[in-house]
């Protein structure tokens, strides 16, 4: 199991290269990419604050209970935060399992919690300057009470 | 004495990040009137705390918690992570 | 739109580097891989058998099913066929779209019908030179009625 | 005359992968009952068809179909790909 906030980029391909391999329980593995998107045309960059400290611990207690709850042979959880351009990877999950239920489930799971339960606050900055956070979508928090 | 945290806007409204405050506030809600009390930047990042979201000592909880024994309080708006 | 079906294996990384990159409406890119596992211990490899012009077809016809369905931005398919061993990746399945929950229902619906719609037929080669087809399994049969 | 196609336990059993046959059969089930005359071999792979699946010219199909016009049938277990 593997979480980590952190300002840098990462390297999807090289977390993926090792992620569950080489263990013959393994039958599903199930990646989520989020990338910072331009819906209107007018964002120039992303910024994502958190609460050093508490995300970690969050995110790492959240995990362990994806882990348990679905009986995954591995996780996978790497999140940004700082200053982002249009198009950059924001974040990354990854699940290992026997069956490609558990491991879509947990990553799902874990992407439902991470938008609406882990400390992080996003702002937009747009072309003109200006500056808005984004604010909480009720769809985010109704996709976590299905779990 | 408690350590009290802001995020986000709650920050922006604020002015700080982080302040020591010298509380006997018994819950969260206490804590937060003393807050509003002191100047019209506080009253308005506490307005509707509908809105925001409070963690103790990096505990998601509730305004109304007791504050015994707690020294981190957070505020923030509801998180949009992802 | 990528739809493969072929021996070879395929390079995960080299896959994924390239899709969905460089739009600007693309927030959620979800990846599947399947792993020949061994269950029982007594497995030496996987051979899949396929119904070559029909499985490319059908397969493709899914795929853009699922394109239009869940207004993805792109999607991916790989699957082999052939002798595989234990460990090695069976197939792939990508999805870029706006939303996590369209990239995530499309990455499982693409899923449920490989697994139970596209013509493929798996025999395991035991450690003690047995074989054995593979039974289709009930529960990915059902897995399919959910869409 | 169609081209009939085997995969999987129906072509082990039935000891051929394709052959071209002769037939004068207006569904899918006729087919099957002109094939499971012919042999032994041909009668134990037909000998459920509950378990087995058709395609006419590469589409999925069912043993009430037609086949006039068809030039391809295959028959085989339940697909388990993935």
């Amino acid at each position: 199991m593997k979480v980590s906030v952190q300002e840098a980029p990462f390297d999807f391909a090289a977390e993926m290269a090792g992620f569950g391999v080489g263990r013959a329980d393994v039958g599903a593995i199930v990646s989520f990419t989020g990338v910072v998107r331009d819906d209107t045309g007018r964002m120039q960059a992303l910024e994502l604050e958190h609460y050093p400290g508490m995300t970690e611990r969050a995110v790492t207690k959240i995990t362990e209970e994806a882990m348990a709850r679905w009986n995954l042979a591995d996780a996978l959880v790497i999140h940004r935060h700082g200053r982002l351009d249009i198009g950059e990877q924001i974040m990354m999950v990854a699940t290992a399992a026997r069956h490609r239920g558990d491991a879509f489930a947990a990553a799902e799971f874990l992407m439902d919690y991470l938008k609406s339960r882990a400390p992080f606050w996003k702002k937009e900055h747009g072309l003109d300057g200006e500056t808005d956070w984004v604010a909480a979508k009720d769809s985010d928090e109704d996709a976590l009470k299905r779990w | 004495m408690v350590e009290v945290l802001y995020f986000a806007w709650v920050r922006e409204r604020i002015g700080k990040a982080r302040e020591s405050v010298e509380t006997n506030a018994a819950t969260v809600a206490d804590l937060v009137a003393e807050l509003r009390a002191r100047e019209p930047r506080y009253e308005a990042a506490f307005a509707d705390t509908s809105a925001l979201r409070v963690a103790l000592d990096q505990e998601l909880s509730e305004f109304d918690a007791a504050l015994s024994g707690v020294r981190e309080v957070a505020f923030f708006p509801p998180m949009t992570g992802g």
